[in-house]
């Protein structure tokens, strides 16, 4: 069933079901949102994708109501930007103004807000939600002082994940996100949380502190863990992984677990291999490449010459790139002439 | 059985009936009757009752003492009142004419139409039999032996019975919707979450005449076919609670309830949820997710419950007063019920008549009857003969109405009109010594702390509105807190995402609209009119007058009445916290407020 | 993957990550699937979300068991025994899918329907201690879904009944015609980053890339042609068979890439003196693993993230992978060093792009045909995708099985090669966690991980724990025919009395101390490492 | 104190399962919510206990920490309001030497709460003490009550 309505003048035909917001975002009309996320159910928190229906009373937000048969909808007027600026002004109200040094700044949805609707001063300053101590878990930096309720983490804590770690616990001006009884985190440290979380209440601690948003590069690759094969973006900061993240749109929806998204520090460590080494006297010993290829080589033809090449055998790894794996099984069928190759998980 | 009887003692146990003693009372009917064993002797029948609120409970406690179907009420009866009435009214035939109700009383009842409250104070909200022989589950059985649901969804649209929770929607459309809606099982809710501050209609209802709203259930769950209904009501109620439980036993094993109810293929029970203690569930959705178990945090609509409630089935949710009219109207037609009221607001209202007027109590009148008449005629007027200030109607969601439209005429429109709501029904009357900036505030306070915290115009906003409204009450205020409030107000009830939120700003707005030189006064002087607001005030004591007798003094809690015996006393300012005690101690009118 | 491959003629998962949510029911068994395939597992919630049933059949009650709405608890090694009794709940009942069966399978005869006979629910039930009501309960789901999926892993292929297992689970797919249809299929789920592409290489002693066989004269003359160089038609050496030629010193040399086989291989003192007892031993890593402590030669290579290449992931889908950051020191990419060293050896391999290599593969194997870096770079794409305008392929068997018709096997329920006694009264089951990866060397080097899961557990359930006087945290050796170790009780319901969990990540208390080496599936030689048997003292 | 818990599951799995209701009753039972009464029932019905949490500080009617032996409960209703509902919790504070910011005295013999409105408007100011209501209440009249169960 499709039906036919009007954005901002515009004659759309879409498919009944939808959202106002999913149209929207499909016909490049922008809306702005904080609660919204097209893999979570709606939530009509936020307040800020109001648009005026003709017709209705009152705005409506676009992310929860769905279109109808000559709807005709307006995504902004003077009223509702008017609505939009006073709910961000609300918002900064309970906000730290420390931009400067927040990790989020520069990705943050709540900043690129303030910067659109311009506000340099707030007319609604007042008491402002204040927490002290912190989460001790070693991977989420909890600061709900910046948490502006979007309920985002909360939903892909239950909805996603199924883990409900963290609930809105209280009520109205007291409302805070938190783990049963306000004690630390402790959950599978999935960090869809983190990916999903649009100020900077909830970021990596294992990133923190590593660079600013505009330092980094982003490089996409696959998850080197699990079989899953989980689309991930590497985030590079002087020649170093400083954070991964997943793009919403890809094979995995943006969902990592948490060796996808935290266990990726393994590479920076100090432990890496960095020379090739030589077993001499029972004890390792630097070798250029030359020395150490020259020898391996040497070694393998001694043993072909003397045992056959089926006295050598290999064992290619799960781990390594597919080239790689070609290249191996070449090398040895090839260049040494043996069929003993195998790899661990065959079965 | 109270009709087989011709002695019949009533005597009003609901909630202020037994806060007044009413307990005590009802034993010491039965002990005395017992000890003069008058059932034995003088060849009678005599059985006392416990009734439900009739309304005047200021007065409490009320006693009808009915014999051969005379009735006489006595007011403001004690246990100890009982031996005096039993011996010379009951035994010698002659009523105590001092303890009789005045005047007043009767004046307070002539003015009302009751349909909703015709049984209350009645019956024997514990005996389904007087209810039953009063006419009670006769219209069930007509409904059921002569109407299909689509003639019954018809016949409540023609009374034009309009949802008394407050939005005042028709209740047959909203009924014909969940019954066309499809889904299965369908749900019936009772909302009896009455969350308004001076609110207690619903309270009363249940107390006085659980089974009216029992029936008006069952007859609904029949015309929008569901199976299976829930009463959602407060704990804080806890004798309309058990009263409900009790009547709820009693409708089941009288076939009301349960599978093939009165013999025909029509199945249907009803569960209490007692909610947890959150205003906010008073809104549909929010009520849903309480009772599925969740915090009660309203969703956006649509989908409507009619279409999407409980379970994500289609839901009807009617509030106590609404179902209670239902019996009435199916026994006595829509016409009878439409030539009350006017032309869009058909039928009759219950209101809590409370504040600052001489007969406060529950009150059933038709709709768009002038506010005049609830005031000055069922209430009495203001208390201590003080001038009228406002009416506040629609609690924390409402406004107010001035003195000088005491004449508007009381119905959805009219009230809507003047910036204010019907609502659920609360009227609370206000005088001079009223501060309508401390209203407003006293109001917001109970919505912020009300809120859910879900959207941010009503977790953040009303929490901003309280700020601007304390400190203008506190001595704080800028010149331009008045229009920010409003600027705040309008964009708040715009924005937020439910009814509690969007209508959260009513009490600002109305009192901004109404009182501007009270909040100017405030801003710019720094004063309170009507001398309220705590910061604003100060105490000194008239030394003419003063006698030096040190009352005030021992009640000062902050000992800031200094002072020797006999002689004028002195307040010291900057320790006084301001919590008038000395003022309303002060025999001799020597503490001076201002 | 053997079974599969008999079956079907392809082993693979049959379907895509994206159809699960699409399935209607789930049937995921010896998969621990929230812990060891977050992603896939938060698909299968999502396919619950939107009103399917998941059946789980774990001996532990795993985390997905939450959202399940049946979950089984078979006894460890018992898996056959379940799913024929399933499979004879179905014949019995006609569920099946009898036109799939006229026109697209064979073997589904008298013999076969004999094997089920005498495995009824309460047979089963004895077997596995499942409730029978379970078994006929899942039985009829299964065969009544429209779109079922099953899923599995490990736990059912690490038995020495493990194709066994397989041919089981195929049997069922057959029979209720749940193959060869969007979100409806047989789904292995595999372990690590690159299992599929490794197999799909040739990795392999009996096949080229692509699963060729080397057996087959006119595919081996292909390679030869390919690859200009003279070719071996002798079948090689499994893994497990290499290290027992070594310690025959049959095997003199080995070259390891990227593997750790002392922790990851069952009986870790038996692959420490069989990689000893080699002349020359060469491991090309990115750490010092305990392999490679034994190594002559230590070649340090670049991780995932400074190099380019492709992975592909259980699906069959081949993605990206990207250098971000250069690899530190000396160290290189895995690709640099074969060829310099092939080059030393006098086999010359020259590419000028890494992408010469892919093409080059895509020459080896026409599924990968269609596919090149500029297409994989707007997304990833499932083989087969032969030319260039194919979309690749999100679901197997659309028209019919690679072999011609899918092929119903006879299975007998054989016991687990090692049972409890008097003296081994625990079956010991191994696995992952969540917070760790196989043997740990990267995982273990994230000091996050490691202090959420710092040390080696043994998972033992809170009854039994109790009758052994054991409190949660408290020392315990665990002794098997092998070896012992000691570690830290974790008290938890997740076991079923009789039966404890060790991860394998921990190389301070490795559970392949105690695994059993010589317990081999027949076919494929995988070791029964969720089996053996234990006994357990307080230290 | 196991007997209590096991009898509250009962009821839960025979209320249709809401988790309302099962505080509600734990809150009967206990006086209040206590930690390891949350947990335990958390682990019995696979419920996160972050829904628990949740809800409980959701709902007015919930507490987390032990409360009086005497609950004295004033309304503040708007009829109250009007009629000083706030001078007499203010005396009561005083009486019962119950510091700001807490609601139960020292020795945990009283908790003093407020409640929006108990419905009893015509009879304001109502003070409930105890479960038991009192209409039309005064400072001393309050006092008198207070002094007596003291």
């Amino acid at each position: 069933m499709m039906v036919t309505l009007t954005i901002d003048g515009r004659s759309i035909k879409v498919r009944d079901g939808s959202t106002i917001l999913q149209v929207s975002r499909e016909h490049d009309f922008y809306i702005p949102t904080l609660c919204d996320d097209p893999r979570l159910e709606p939530y009509g928190g936020c307040r800020l994708c109001l648009v005026q229906i003709k017709g209705m009373p009152r705005p409506v937000t676009a992310c929860t109501t769905p279109v109808t048969e000559g709807m005709n909808v307006e995504t902004t007027n003077e009223e509702i930007e008017g609505l939009r600026r006073t709910i961000v002004e609300l918002l900064l109200s309970d906000h730290p103004t420390d931009c400067m040094i927040c990790e989020k700044a520069g990705d943050c949805t709540l900043q690129e807000l303030a910067y659109f609707y311009n506000l340099r001063e707030n007319r609604f300053e007042g008491e402002r939600r204040q927490y002290s101590g912190s989460d001790g878990n070693p991977f989420i930096e909890r600061n709900m002082e910046k948490c502006i309720l979007c309920g985002k983490c909360v939903r892909v804590c239950n909805e996603v994940q199924g883990v409900s770690a963290i609930e809105i616990a209280y009520r109205g001006f007291s409302a805070k996100v938190c783990p049963p009884f306000e004690k630390d985190l402790d959950c599978e440290f999935c960090g869809q949380c983190v990916s999903v979380c649009p100020t900077g209440a909830l970021m990596g601690k294992i990133s923190m502190g590593k660079g600013r948003q505009k330092d980094i590069e982003k490089v996409e690759s696959i998850c080197p863990y699990c079989g899953c094969g989980c689309n991930i973006t590497l985030h590079v900061a002087r020649n170093e992984v400083i954070r991964v993240s997943s793009r919403p749109e890809s094979l995995n929806e943006g969902w990592l677990c948490v060796k996808g998204r935290f266990g990726f520090r393994f590479n920076s460590s100090p432990d890496r291999l960095k020379h090739p080494l030589i077993k001499r006297n029972g004890r390792f010993e630097e070798a250029s490449w030359d020395e150490a290829l020259d020898y391996v080589a040497e070694r393998f033809g001694e043993i072909k010459e003397k045992h056959g090449a089926d006295a050598i055998a290999g064992l290619s790894s799960a781990r390594c790139t597919n080239e790689e794996n070609y290249l191996f099984q070449k090398f040895l069928r090839a260049a040494v002439g043996t069929n003993n190759i195998d790899h661990c998980a065959r079965y | 059985m109270m009709q087989e009887c011709n002695i019949v003692i009533k005597v009003c146990m609901g909630t202020g009936g037994i806060a007044a003693g009413g307990t005590g009372v009802v034993s010491a009917f039965n002990e005395e009757i017992k000890a003069a064993g008058i059932n034995a002797s003088v060849e009678k029948n005599c059985s006392v009752h416990n009734v439900g609120c009739r309304g005047f409970c200021a007065r409490d406690v009320l006693v009808d003492v009915i014999i051969d179907g005379e009735k006489t009420t006595y007011e403001y009866i004690k246990s100890d009142m009982v031996p005096r009435i039993v011996q010379e009214h009951i035994l010698q035939g002659q009523a105590v004419g001092d303890w009789e109700v005045k005047e007043d009383y009767h004046t307070f009842h002539e003015k009302q139409v009751k349909v909703v409250l015709s049984d209350c104070g009645e019956v024997d909200p514990e005996d389904i039999e007087s209810y039953v022989e009063r006419g009670g589950y006769e219209a069930l059985k007509k409904v059921l032996a002569t109407m299909t649901p689509e003639e019954t969804i018809d016949l409540i649209k023609a009374s034009g019975l309009r949802g008394r929770g407050g939005a005042g929607f028709p209740t047959g459309l909203k009924w014909e919707f969940a019954r066309k809606a499809p889904g299965e099982p369908k749900y019936l809710i009772c909302n009896a979450d009455e969350g308004d501050p001076g609110a207690f209609m619903d309270r009363s209802v249940i107390e006085g005449n659980p089974h009216s709203v029992i029936e008006g259930m069952i007859i609904g769950a029949y015309a929008i076919g569901a199976l299976k209904g829930y009463v959602y009501i407060r704990a804080e109620y806890p004798l309309a609670v058990e009263r409900l439980k009790i009547a709820l036993d009693q409708a089941r094993q009288r076939g009301f309830l349960g599978n093939r109810i009165q013999e025909r293929d029509f199945n249907f029970d009803i569960k209490i949820k007692l909610g947890a203690g959150a205003f906010v569930c008073g809104e549909e959705t929010a009520l849903i997710a309480s009772i599925e178990g969740n915090r009660g945090m309203p969703k956006a609509k649509p989908p409507f419950p009619a279409q999407k409630g409980l379970w994500g089935k289609p839901t009807v949710i009617n509030n106590v007063e609404t179902l209670a009219n239902i019996a009435y109207i199916i026994r006595n037609g829509a016409d009878w019920f439409a030539q009350f009221g006017t032309e869009k607001s058909k039928g009759t209202k219950v209101f809590a008549l409370t504040g600052k007027v001489k007969n406060s109590g529950l009150i059933e009148v038709p709709l768009g009857i002038a506010l005049r008449e609830i005031v000055y005629d069922i209430g009495g007027g203001i208390e201590g003969d003080r001038k009228l200030k406002a009416v506040q109607t629609g609690g924390p969601s409402g406004g107010c109405i001035t003195a000088d439209m005491i004449d508007i005429a009381v119905d959805y429109e009219s009230l809507a009109k003047a910036g204010s709501i019907v609502g659920s029904g609360g009227m609370v009357v206000m005088d001079e010594t009223d501060c309508m900036v401390n209203i407003a505030k006293y109001f917001l306070e109970f919505t912020q702390a009300e809120s859910c915290g879900k959207c941010v115009p009503c977790r953040i906003g009303t929490k901003r509105l309280l700020e601007i409204l304390e400190r203008i009450t506190d001595g704080r205020g800028r010149p331009g807190d008045m229009d920010l409030l409003e600027k705040l107000s309008n964009d708040i009830r715009s924005a937020s995402l439910c009814g509690l939120g969007q209508t959260a700003p009513n009490p600002v707005l109305s009192t901004l609209r109404y009182f501007r030189d009270e909040y100017e006064a405030h801003i710019h002087e720094k004063r309170c009119p009507a001398g309220v607001c705590k910061n604003l005030l100060t105490y000194s004591i008239l030394e003419e007058f003063c006698k030096g007798c040190t009352m005030c003094a021992r009640v000062c809690p902050a000992g800031a009445i200094v002072g020797e015996k006999k002689k004028p006393h002195k307040i010291i300012q900057e320790i006084c916290v301001k919590c008038g005690a000395c003022f309303e101690t002060c025999k001799f009118k020597a503490i001076k407020k201002g | 993957m053997v079974g599969l491959a008999t079956v079907f003629g392809s082993g693979a998962m049959t379907n895509s990550i994206p159809e699960i949510e699409n399935n209607d029911l789930l049937f995921v068994i010896g998969s621990n699937t929230k812990e060891n395939h977050p992603i896939v597992a938060l698909r299968m919630m999502k396919a619950a979300r939107k009103g399917a049933k998941i059946i789980v059949a774990d001996p532990r009650r795993v985390p997905l068991v939450r959202f399940a709405h049946i979950w089984m608890q078979q006894r460890p090694g018992t898996d056959v025994a379940l799913l024929n009794s399933m499979m004879h709940v179905i014949v019995k009942e006609g569920l099946m899918d009898k036109d799939f069966i006229v026109f697209r399978t064979e073997g589904f005869d008298q013999e076969f329907l004999k094997g089920l006979d005498e495995f009824t629910p309460e047979v089963g039930q004895k077997i596995t201690g499942v409730p029978k009501e379970k078994i006929i309960e899942s039985a009829r789901l299964y065969a009544g879904a429209s779109s079922p999926g099953i899923y599995y892993t490990m736990g059912i292929t690490q038995h020495s009944h493990g194709t066994d297992n397989v041919f089981c689970i195929a049997n069922l797919g057959l029979m209720t015609g749940s193959l060869g249809k969007e979100s409806s299929g047989v789904n292995p789920l595999r372990g690590q980053n690159n299992v599929q592409g490794s197999s799909d290489m040739g990795c392999s002693p009996n096949m080229y890339p692509g699963y060729q066989k080397l057996t087959i004269s006119t595919i081996k003359e292909k390679f030869e042609t390919l690859w200009g160089a003279k070719l071996s038609d002798r079948e090689g050496m499994t893994a497990t068979d290499m290290l027992s030629a070594a310690e025959a010193k049959e095997l003199r040399a080995m070259y390891i890439m990227g593997e750790n086989p002392v922790l990851s291989d069952p009986d870790m003192a038996h692959t420490v003196k069989a990689l000893g007892a080699l002349d020359f031993l060469v491991v090309q890593d990115i750490f010092m693993t305990e392999t490679a402590e034994l190594a002559d030669v230590v070649l340090p290579a670049a991780s995932f993230a400074e190099k380019e290449g492709t992975f592909t992931n259980t699906e069959r889908r081949v993605q990206r992978v990207r250098k971000a950051v250069s690899p530190p020191g000396e160290a290189r990419e895995d690709l640099w060093i074969i060829a310099e060293l092939s080059n030393r050896m006098g086999y010359e391999m020259k590419y000028p792009r890494i992408e010469a290599v892919f093409q080059e593969m895509g020459m080896a194997w026409p599924a990968m045909g269609g596919m090149t870096y500029s297409r994989l770079n707007r997304g990833g794409l499932q083989w087969p995708c032969p030319t260039q305008d194919h979309p690749g392929t999100p679901y197997l068997f659309k028209g019919g099985f690679p072999r011609g018709k899918g092929r119903f096997t006879v299975v007998k329920y054989r016991p687990s090669i090692e049972e409890t006694d008097e003296q081994y009264p625990f079956i010991l089951t191994t696995g992952r966690e969540l917070f760790h990866y196989h043997t740990g060397s990267m995982t273990r080097r994230v000091d996050a991980l490691n202090k959420v899961s710092p040390e080696p557990f043994v998972e033992i359930n809170p009854e039994d724990a109790r009758d052994m006087a054991v409190e949660d945290g408290a020392m315990l050796r665990v002794t098997s025919r092998r070896g012992a170790i000691e570690l830290k009780a974790r008290l938890s319901k997740r076991p079923d009395r009789g039966v404890v969990f060790i991860p394998f990540h921990f190389k301070e208390a490795a559970a392949n101390v105690l695994t059993n080496s010589k317990a081999l599936d027949p076919f494929c030689k995988i070791p029964e490492l969720k089996v053996s048997t234990v006994r357990i003292e307080k230290v | 104190m196991q007997d209590i818990r096991e009898k509250i599951l009962e009821a839960y799995h025979e209320n249709e399962g809401n988790v309302i209701s099962l505080l509600q009753d734990i809150e009967e039972s206990f006086g209040y919510l206590p930690q390891d009464a949350i947990d335990w029932f958390s682990e019995q019905l696979d419920i996160p206990p972050s829904r628990f949490y949740g809800i409980a500080t959701f709902y007015a009617q919930f507490h987390l920490k032990p409360r009086g032996e005497n609950i004295i409960t004033a309304c503040c209703g708007t009829a109250c309001h009007v009629k000083g509902s706030e001078r007499l919790i203010n005396s009561l504070m005083r009486e019962l030497h119950i510091p700001s910011g807490e609601d139960t005295s020292e020795d945990k013999k009283f908790t003093v709460e407020k409640v929006n409105c108990v419905g009893a408007c015509s009879i304001a100011p109502v003070v409930i003490i105890n479960k038991e209501v009192h209409g039309k209440m005064t400072a001393d009249r309050l006092m008198k009550e207070i002094r007596k169960i003291k």
